[in-house]
């Protein structure tokens, strides 16, 4: 049998509460310590304790970070879904077994290694809830005998992660050894599955989106952070608070920073608008149902020309749904947030550096653009942990953007808050207390009012002051970032898409190249479109836009935003919950390709 | 605390903002003070507006005006979580049972029996502001009527004073839909119905004034600032610094259908929301960028720990 | 000089507060009452008392409803905006003037006419409060002898307004008289605007959409009523309160309704949910703002398939923007509202009558579908006077939908909340404490859920709910009304419009055609589109999708559903929060007709 | 009112629905009653769903359960106005002082000097929403421990059989997240500090039992449906029917850092909801066509009425 090296996919399925978390990330770690690129997926369910969760390790020598959607090896501990986990290995694969745990009869052609793990973690420890927990150790220990771990990459994981607590990593120490002693004395390997050491990870971070938006918010200056918990947005305060109070403090220990854990969610957003509006640099996290909640104030802030950074790291499903599997299906909501005619600039991080740009990059366009910035993650981006090139120092200052300073203010015959002087369509504004010329006040509302803040209803002025904003959007085109774009001279099928999905992307282009059908691929990274799309969409027969939501809701952007070339821009939907895996986009681009039927339901206008 | 109270001698405070939600009320910051900046929010949720504002800002004395459709109906959960950050804000109801600017119908402020001009009758229970403000540990709470500048001027200066939420609930008839017989924010029936606490008169810190008053006629309530409040008895003695006093004056007024007028409850001494936060002296708002991002050397420790898995990593959550 | 006989406007400029409204509505109705079609819209600020207001008539004899964008005759009582109103009438127009009121020198042009207006409600009453109100009907008197309003019309009109009130009855006939007399013996009439008596208003009501809504909800048998007051929605549940109060109590005075004023849109909506589940027919009605904060919910209610009718008046702006204009900005906030992949039915009326029908026809489609229906009116449609036929008696009996009776119950094996038995997506319900039946009890919640509503977390199962949602929708389009269609056999060029835009639409294409331009129209009804709109569009060469919105909502939600033809289809966009006139949607018809650029700029892909 | 209860006794009452809102403790109604309907909402909007139910039909027996998050920080507003309005629903709070399944942050009943299990201190003021409740005019208001079933199955026993909203507070320590020392919502903090009222017993309407206590030591309670409360005497006197001795008792025991557990406050003689909406006694789900729409000569007595200029239209309105 062909040994199958540095290529497959780890699926850990426990229960949620039962400690499996350091098990999962010692062994992630161990991997990507070997040098081998390695990416790790957190499946869990809504709930603190007793549900099933999974975890997902993929080790890819060529470096492919997305969901696989095949297990090449499960770890069954979980007894209420042991059958379904068995059952999800395919011919060829391996099942680690828990053995006090009964399963259907496993086909011929899986291999099946069954661990007495009961038996092993006894001699250990004799405290019930501690043996509960270190059991998976264990699995660990087996699973770096069997894939080939070496045992110092382990214990330095372990150190790692448990250095602080002596007594805790001795245990697990204990346990680990004892299921690779067992483990080499008592199985024979049969499988394909094997580790090797490469050099793909030198140098490289591990980390997960929400913790690099943090440091990106602190890192551009961050000074008043709002929120509400929400799953899965939480995480992403909770790391910046521990930024913060590390290395936001001054000497007398006095905070240059304020979080508010706000009531609700438009509690959050209304005190973002307030310190926004006050000259702080203001952010909240959220998720769906929070931003559902911000609509109002979110086009108050749009028309009232407020700065504000909102992260949506989105899930799937209303309030009662399953607000732990992800999603991208609040762009087109977020896009005109709010009733009336309402446009909002979005930024859309595709991998944890970008999270970490982003974090900085909301800022500055939020103060240049006066307006509310949205910077789309989502549950796969924003929970897990990726694989990346450490996040480097910023280069530039902030851009605090258009504020008058009191000597410009002394030097203006008088202040007009809401004039474009400058025919981008933002205007200068002062900010109270920090502008000591009382020349500078003003009144602040949503629409209603003229140039110079008045209040009025005359039809007139208010048509222009919404052409203004119209135009201060299309300042937002020339400011947001642009995308990538991967040409093929070959191709004549382009690829779009956003966020996270880009991982299967690279994965399914190598796919597709190698199946015969070169493709171009544009990854997106803001709202609205800068002009490449254009130029992208023109040079290909047919493009296909892949996103995580029911609805294809960036293709009918794309489609939008070019009329002319609607007809041949498709939709690739992927809408499980389950982060987007390239063989699904492959298979179904593959698919459309070769089904007239489906070219005419699009000519025909059908989104899907 | 003195050295809170020192702190907040040399710190400049600067004149409005004025806030404001939605309503007739809430319109009012637009007809005074066009020489500081005004907001004028969304409707119920100029608290979260003045929390940012002020968490921005520690050196604005904010002012906010709400209507009691503003503040006891849509408003009223960020209302409560207002008092209880305590954040430091002039927070003044302009109370007539109504929504004015939707012409007329019942706010939660109306109380039990009052009718609309229409002849409906209210049957619910009115929201008291002054008693759940109390209740929620609000430091400074008074309730006045627009009609009796004399009591309401001293009292606008005091809440200005202190340096948490204070809430004025001041009962103001609304001509339009609200001054006709049936109504219980009418001036006739507020005129009828006005029972004062106290006469009182406020002394800033800078007037170093004596005062001379007969002993156990006016209780002197000094305010973090060093001004005082005198509160000159009335009647029957009214001890302004007993929340358990206040609560029960309040319920008794209810039973009795007296609407108690003054200052209710005054504690000046409380945990100022900055304190909550231990923010620096400068404005978050005018922090210059070395102080608001970290050195490289900084970025560089995180990033080793995260190649070294020392960094921590999102914990898996709920709902 | 030529007559212009019944098609021409009067504007009364006049203050906010200061009574003009009596005097403004019998002058209607007496124009009414003539036979002349006419309309009446009200021009009122955010404001109760002392901010400019006007009142405009419009008397055509073709019928045209639409606002004019010309005014005619003007009447200036208001000291403040006296200058621009009397500019607003061009050569040949008519100023009636409360001779008081400075202006500045009017051009020789211009019919001017100054009116003694204080010395003569000085006899007529010492009350200087009533003088103020009264004063109104005094130009009442003046018009009616100018323009030639038979005196008993006026009388009857009175009568009709205030006949309750004998006192103020009185007050008002002197006042009126006293107008009439004086310009009887002191005025000669020079201008051509005269009106004569027609036949065109026999039987024939005058009516309001909120009013008209209201009327169709207490018919569609509506049970639970919600509402937050908000402009200008607050008089369709006053309306309907009115109503209900009347005819929906028993012989007991017991009521078979709840109204139910609640604290706020969030929690208005959660009670037509909770209303709706339990199987009442509820509803609520609100605006922008409220719209805003009841996204969470709405997309809840889409999710948990609770069948739940919600009125949009719309209005213009933000939270605090220009809540007294008229605007159709919401729709595509409306049709995707609340975060994720959601998708909501929308009903169109664009009449009195049809807010009316549609009143009813939510609620049949709310149970039908099982889900949250919107009925998007308008402040211009809502709050102002239209003329039409009087409302027929429903026909038909109401539906339900799929609700399970406890013998159908019985019958079944087990009951599936969530299961598509028909094939139309839309399963099958039971109602707590109505199915007595236990078998019936099912839990609800967002997602997460199989077809037997037990909780679960499967992608496979949440894609496979996802997917019957969609095929609902589809269902939806077949149930939903179709559009009305005029086609034009000459015609090259399209039109598609909706809600109150069809009255400027009716009469611009009157104007297209006599400038040698045939359309052919289509006005919408309904959102998800029929079939209709694609036949339409294929039949033209170019379509021009005409609305109130800044950013041609409905053209770009044309252009979706039909990719292959969205670069033919164009955007004429009105928003200066005044209703829409023909005048001005036929003038940029004919631009962007005769303007190659325009073509360019749209094949482009450029909206506007 | 004899008239209501008589009513009362012979309307028919199905069991459930039970709804909550988001939280782990708003999972409970998937836990049990799996024979009656239920209704997991959105986060802090439970008591909009109760009220639009029960306006729908007045023969459902409602159970509400919440979370402190779930009502005293995102739902605070709807929890008061649900109680303002009297909606008969038996509101049950499972209060731990932190929001656990978001992972045991605070909420706004996280009592001051709490901590979390990293060790943060808790600094604001908690909100007692059986305070709130009385404050808001609620009939019947308790609070009790998730370890203590003796006192909390009459408490819910009574509820039912109260005619309005009852709300019961009821402290149910997290074991994952505030179960430690530092928190004054653990196990050992409560049965520490808790402070009974008194020992309660519930005698149905249906059981026709004569109890026999002791003059004086026992209170007995008739709720409208006609079964009893009895409540006994354990240490100090304590009247349940005043609401001026609730707030004060509960101001008291804050001060005494002591947690009072038992009925805090009942008055059952309240105009319920459905009496202030004058209702049909039909369920609204249930009305026949005939009675929800008018005859046909009633829309045309109307269309004439708009014929003429009879008919009412829109006022202008504001805002
Ligand atoms: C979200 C939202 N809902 C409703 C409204 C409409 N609205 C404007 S003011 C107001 C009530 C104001 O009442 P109150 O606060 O008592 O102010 P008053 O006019 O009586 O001074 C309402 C309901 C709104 N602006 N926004
Ligand atoms: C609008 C919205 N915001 C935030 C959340 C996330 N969330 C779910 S439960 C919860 C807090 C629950 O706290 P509590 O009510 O005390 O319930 P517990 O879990 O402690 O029983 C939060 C914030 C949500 N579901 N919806
Ligand atoms: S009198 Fe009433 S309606 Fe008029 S401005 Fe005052 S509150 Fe508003
Ligand atoms: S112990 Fe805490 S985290 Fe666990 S279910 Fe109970 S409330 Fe939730
Ligand atoms: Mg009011
Ligand atoms: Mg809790």
């Amino acid at each position: 049998m062909k040994s199958v090296v540095n290529d497959f996919s780890i699926q850990v399925a426990t229960v949620n509460g039962s400690g499996s978390q350091t098990a999962n990330s010692v062994l992630l770690r161990a991997i990507f310590q070997m040098g081998v690129p390695v990416s790790g997926k957190n499946l869990f369910p809504s709930n603190i304790a007793g549900l099933p969760t999974w975890f997902t390790i993929r080790a890819s020598r060529d470096g492919y970070l997305a969901r696989r959607r095949e297990t090449d090896v499960i770890v069954v501990m979980n007894p209420e879904t042991a059958a379904e986990d068995v059952g999800s290995v395919g011919a060829g694969g391996v099942i680690v077994l828990n053995d006090s745990i009964p399963v259907p009869p496993v086909p011929e052609d899986r291999f099946v290694y069954r661990v007495p793990m009961k038996s092993l973690i006894e001699p250990i420890t004799t405290d019930v809830r501690l043996r509960r927990l270190v059991t998976n150790m264990i699995y660990v220990g087996v699973l770096g005998e069997l894939l080939g771990i070496p045992e110092q990459e382990v214990e330095k994981a372990l150190d790692a992660q448990l250095g602080k607590k002596p007594k805790a990593l001795a245990l697990n120490h204990a346990a680990v050894r004892a299921g690779w002693e067992w483990a080499r004395q008592n199985l024979t390997k049969r499988d394909p599955f094997r580790l090797e050491r490469m050099d793909k990870t030198a140098g490289k971070i591990l980390i997960d989106g929400n913790t690099a938006g943090a440091l990106g918010a602190m890192m551009g200056g961050v000074s008043v952070v709002t929120w509400y918990p929400i799953t899965p947005s939480s995480s992403l305060v909770e790391a910046l608070i521990g930024f913060l109070e590390r290395h936001r403090k001054d000497e007398a220990g006095r905070a240059t920073f304020a979080v508010i854990q706000a009531e609700d969610e438009i509690a959050a957003i209304g005190m973002v608008l307030g310190a926004g509006w006050a000259g702080a640099r203001a952010m909240t996290s959220t998720s769906g149902p929070g931003l559902s909640l911000m609509a109002e104030f979110c086009g108050y802030g749009y028309y009232a020309e407020i700065p504000a950074v909102i992260w949506d790291i989105q899930r799937i499903g209303p309030s009662t749904g399953l607000p732990t599997r992800t999603s991208q299906a609040d762009l087109q909501f977020v896009y005109g947030l709010s009733h009336g005619d309402t446009k909002h600039p979005i930024l859309l991080p595709g991998s944890v550096r970008e999270c970490y740009e982003f974090g900085m990059k909301a800022f500055d366009l939020a103060e240049r653009l006066q307006t509310p910035v949205f910077v789309l993650s989502d549950l796969d981006l924003g929970m897990n942990n990726w694989m990346s090139d450490p996040f480097p120092y910023p280069e530039q200052k902030w851009d605090r953007g258009k504020v008058l300073s009191d000597e410009a203010l002394a030097k203006l015959a008088k202040f007009e808050r809401y004039r474009d002087v400058d025919g981008d369509g933002i205007p200068w504004r002062t900010l109270p207390g920090i502008n000591k010329d009382v020349k500078g006040a003003y009144f602040t509302r949503g629409s209603g009012h003229d140039e110079a803040a008045r209040y009025t209803e005359s039809p007139e002025t208010y048509a222009r002051n919404m052409e203004r904003l119209a135009r201060k959007f299309e300042t937002a085109r020339k400011l947001v970032p642009a995308p990538d774009v991967w040409e093929d001279e070959r191709a004549e099928v382009g690829l779009v898409a956003f966020g996270s999905t880009h991982w299967a992307m690279v994965e399914a282009r190598d796919q597709l190249r190698a199946g015969g059908l070169p493709t171009g691929y544009l990854l997106l990274k803001a709202l609205p479109f800068t002009e490449h799309i254009a130029r992208f969409v023109k040079k290909y027969r047919r493009v296909y836009v892949v996103e995580q939501n029911r609805d294809g809701q960036m293709c009918e952007l794309v489609r939008l935003e070019l009329p002319a070339d609607a007809a041949r821009v498709r939709s690739v939907r992927h809408f499980t919950g389950m982060p987007v895996d390239a063989r699904s986009v492959t298979e179904e681009i593959l698919k459309q390709e070769g089904a007239p039927a489906a070219e005419r339901r699009v000519a025909e206008g059908v989104t899907r | 605390m003195p050295r809170l109270r020192a702190q907040r001698h040399h710190r400049r405070h600067h004149p409005g903002p004025k806030l404001s939600g939605i309503g007739c009320s809430s319109k009012t910051p637009a007809y005074f003070l066009g020489q500081s900046h005004g907001f004028n929010a969304v409707h119920g949720r100029m608290p979260s507006i003045a929390t940012g504002v002020r968490a921005a800002n520690r050196e604005l004395l904010l002012i906010g005006i709400s209507g009691d459709g503003d503040t006891a109906s849509i408003g009223l959960g960020q209302f409560c979580h207002l008092v209880r950050r305590n954040v430091p804000v002039v927070y003044i109801i302009e109370n007539n049972g109504v929504y004015g600017l939707t012409k007329g119908q019942f706010s939660a402020t109306a109380d039990v029996g009052s009718t609309m001009k229409t002849g409906k009758v209210n049957e619910l229970m009115p929201i008291d502001c002054c008693a759940i403000a109390i209740q929620l540990g609000c430091g400074f709470v008074a309730r006045s009527f627009s009609g009796d500048q004399k009591q309401l001027r001293p009292l606008l200066k005091a809440a200005f004073a202190h340096r948490g939420t204070a809430v004025i609930d001041v009962i103001s008839p609304c001509v339009t839909f609200a001054d006709h017989e049936g109504s219980t924010k009418s001036y006739a029936y507020v005129k009828e119905h006005d029972a004062p606490l106290h006469a009182i008169d406020f002394v800033p810190y800078f007037e170093d004034i004596h005062v001379d008053y007969e002993p156990g006629s006016t209780h002197e309530v000094e305010m973090p600032d060093g001004s005082r409040l005198l509160l000159k008895k009335l009647g029957v003695e009214y001890d302004a610094t007993s929340r358990e006093g206040a609560i029960q004056a309040l319920e008794q007024a209810r039973r009795e259908q007296k609407l108690l007028t003054g200052l209710l409850y005054v504690e000046p001494e409380q945990m100022p929301f900055e304190e909550d936060l231990k923010l620096v002296e400068t404005p978050l708002a005018a922090l210059p960028l070395e102080q608001a991002r970290p050195p490289k050397s900084v970025l560089d420790e995180i990033m080793s720990q995260y190649m070294t898995g020392k960094g921590l990593s999102a914990p898996a959550g709920g709902g």
